[in-house]
Parts: structure tokens; C-alpha cells; sequence
């Protein structure tokens, strides 16, 4: 699946969008972050508070106890702060 | 005659006139205009800010906008609505975003231009960095900004 | 800097991104523009209405909303205000009223520009009159204006 | 004393303004009411319904049980429909 990164999310990974292919144990939102968590330093620091991060499937916002299964793009940011 | 909604995420500024007179040009059922527009401004509390970079989300901002323009027209009896945010690289007294609700009626105006201004503070995916003397930083959000948005939720 | 106060009462239209920039041309404090247009609307319910003629008391029209104008200062923090209101004959499409606030921030902005509509509609000292097909007629004063007037009345 | 009239209350009286010298006996908004009322027709016309009236002294909206001592200028409108 397609994982996208934005802000300072985007910064700390150092990449704005991967192809990633979790283990079937990678259920959740909340697992896929532990996973990517896992990968390396940078994502280890993008994602050391993850009550901060917020995540969308598909374009659209979803909570963090979400199953993934079916998505296309799972999306990682901050807080956001438009308007 | 139908609702025109309009949403435009632009690099490029825009013309305040120009959007009343596309949602408003030769009809005769609007009563009421509300604008709202965003500004850059040159300090935060006590800092400066030379510039602020917009990031957005491509496709998800369009699409989450667009749901709320649907829910403002069956919240409210409106006319039109136009909202646009710029992104990229803005100075202090540019403009940033846009919001335009047109009604026959000025609560219904008002009402919409508010609830539309107060989700995109809180919920679309835009991001703020600020460019300040010394270094650049992610604005945080801002707590009172998801209360002003839970205000709209029914219960 | 100080705040801008303007007020004006006139037969002429008006342009609003001329007043939008005549507030924030310069500034860097502006954070929130807030304008709300009232437009002349060609039906009320089921009646055509061919236009209206707007009528006002000069010296205390200009008075009372300074006064007004006052009070949204001391109320919330603006950092600028303009309220221009057309009088003579105005036809359908057109232009009647633009109340303008200009605020660092969103909030302030909203109520001010609420509170000044809510005030100009229920007691400022202006009358239309409505020309219809089956001839012409005051228009009669809405207790729901009162009603949203009162709610900026302190207890 | 000047009195100024607007809208139908000034079509229904036939003029905008006057100068008027109404008795001591006259001490409120309410007894100017009264007493204008008893000045003709079109004036008895104007001020049928008091209730509906709306009164300023000198550009300031009054209530109408006000005293009109001092005031230069006494206004008559109906309820305001500006905005």
C-alpha cells in the first residue's frame, strides 16, 4: 500500500510517499505505526508521540483503532493547522 | 436557480470582488454576502514572522472541503458558497484563504462562513510552517480551534 | 496603530475590495477580515418587489452607529471597522449595506460584524419603503431583528 | 421645539419637520403623542396606534415615558427596518 507523509512527519522520515508492505499482523492505523516505528531512526523520531499523529485512509480522516485492510493510501501528519 | 459552490486550492492570490460577483452577477435571490478572508501576519505573541509556507494534503483537501461545502448547503438555506486557500510561500499582509457564503438571508451567511472557517482551522489537511529571524518551526495547533470546530457537531 | 473607524451614509455604491484595502493596505497586525453585504432582493416571500427606497434620519443615523461602532470597539479587539449604508433608491441586485471588520483574529471579526448588522437592522434610524407591482408599502419591522439585536444586550 | 418625522408617520402628517409650541402640561414623549394627535386629521391618523411609535430626542432613541424638557429636536419614526 501507498503510505504519504506530510509536514514535519514528511521532514523526520525524510520522504514524502513509499510503497510499503506490512506484515499480515499489521492490522490497524495504530499497528502500522508501531511497524513504521520500527523501521529506522528517522521513523522512530517521526512517530516517537504517536497521540500526536493523525492519519487518513483513503482521503479521509480515521482513528487510530482503524483496520487498514483495503486501503490504497494511508496518509501520516500533525495536527493540522490551515485556515 | 442552483447553489454555485466553489473550491480552489492555488498557489496564486485572489480577488475579493471578483468571487462576490461570480456567485452573486444578475441574480436578484441574494440578500446576504459574508466574507472571510485570512491574512499573514508579521508576529505570533511576541515573535516576528517573516513568511509562513502552506503545505497541503492534493486530492484530500479538495475532497474534505468539498464535504463540508455539502454539509454547510443542507445545514443552511444558501445560495453559493466559495472557499479557496492558497499554499506555498506567503508574506505578512498576503492573503491565505477565503471563504464566501451567499444566502437570502444574513444568519444562514453568517453561519456557514463561520462553520466552514472554524473546520478548516481544525480539520483540513493544511500545514503551516512559520519562517521567523531565528529559524523556521510548524505552527502547533491550536486547542481552541478544535473546540471551535466541535461547536458545529450535533449531539 | 490605531484603529480605523469609517462611516458613511450615501446614494453611491460601494466597492468592497476598495474597503477591504483601505483597512489592511500596509498592515501586518490584520489576521481577520470580516464583510458582510446586504443585497436588495427582487421577491419577499411570494411578492415581486421592483425596488426599494431606502430612507434615514441624517445627523442621528451617523450618531447612533458611531456609537454602535464604539461598542464593538470596547467589546472586542478590532483593529478596524467600516460601515457604509446606501439610502435613495436601490433596485434589486444592487448593493444596500456593507458592514466590514477587521480583527488578528477570526472570532473578534465574526461578532463584530454580527453585532453591527444585528444593531443597523433593528435600530438604526433607516426605512424602506417597497415598490411593488400592487403598489408601494413600508416595510414592517421583524421581531426576530429585536430578537437578534437583544442577544448582544448584556445582563 | 423643533419635531422631525419619518417614513409613513411623516407621509401620513404630510410634512418632514415643524416647529411646535405645545402646552406646559406636555412633559413626556408620551403627552407630545397625545397632544400632536389632537392637532388634525393627518396628525390623528399618524399617532392612532402610540404603542407602534418609536421616539428620539436630540439623535437619541428615548423611551416614552421621557421628560421632553431641554430637547431641541423631538423625532417620530416607525420601527426601524434599516440594514
Amino acid at each position: 500500500m501507498k503510505v504519504k507523509y506530510f509536514a514535519w512527519v514528511r521532514e523526520r522520515i525524510g520522504k514524502s510517499e513509499e510503497t510499503v508492505e506490512p506484515p499480515a499482523s499489521v492490522r490497524t492505523v495504530d499497528d502500522l505505526i508501531a511497524w513504521l516505528a520500527g523501521q529506522g531512526e528517522t521513523y522512530a523520531h517521526a512517530f516517537e508521540t504517536p497521540r500526536v499523529i493523525r492519519a487518513a485512509i483513503d482521503h479521509a480522516h480515521v482513528k487510530s483503532d482503524t483496520a487498514i485492510a483495503g486501503a490504497r493510501e494511508i496518509a501520516f501528519f500533525p495536527p493540522m493547522t490551515g485556515g | 436557480m442552483a447553489a454555485n459552490v466553489t473550491i480552489r486550492i492555488q498557489q496564486a492570490d485572489f480577488d475579493i470582488g471578483c468571487e462576490i460577483a461570480a456567485l452573486t452577477e444578475g441574480r436578484i435571490d441574494i440578500g446576504a454576502v459574508v466574507t472571510f478572508s485570512g491574512i499573514c501576519r508579521g508576529s505570533e505573541g511576541d515573535e516576528a514572522i517573516t513568511a509562513l509556507t502552506l503545505e497541503h494534503y492534493p486530492g484530500m483537501a479538495e475532497a474534505e472541503i468539498a464535504r463540508h461545502t455539502e454539509t454547510a448547503m443542507s445545514r443552511w438555506p444558501l445560495t453559493g458558497l466559495t472557499v479557496i486557500h492558497r499554499v506555498g510561500r506567503i508574506e505578512p499582509g498576503e492573503n491565505i484563504v477565503l471563504v464566501l457564503a451567499a444566502s437570502a438571508h444574513r444568519q444562514a451567511a453568517f453561519q456557514a462562513a463561520e462553520f466552514l472557517m472554524d473546520y478548516l482551522k481544525a480539520n483540513a489537511p493544511f500545514w503551516k510552517r512559520e519562517e521567523k529571524p531565528e529559524g523556521n518551526s510548524w505552527v502547533d495547533a491550536h486547542s481552541h480551534d478544535d473546540d471551535a470546530a466541535a461547536r458545529w457537531t450535533k449531539s
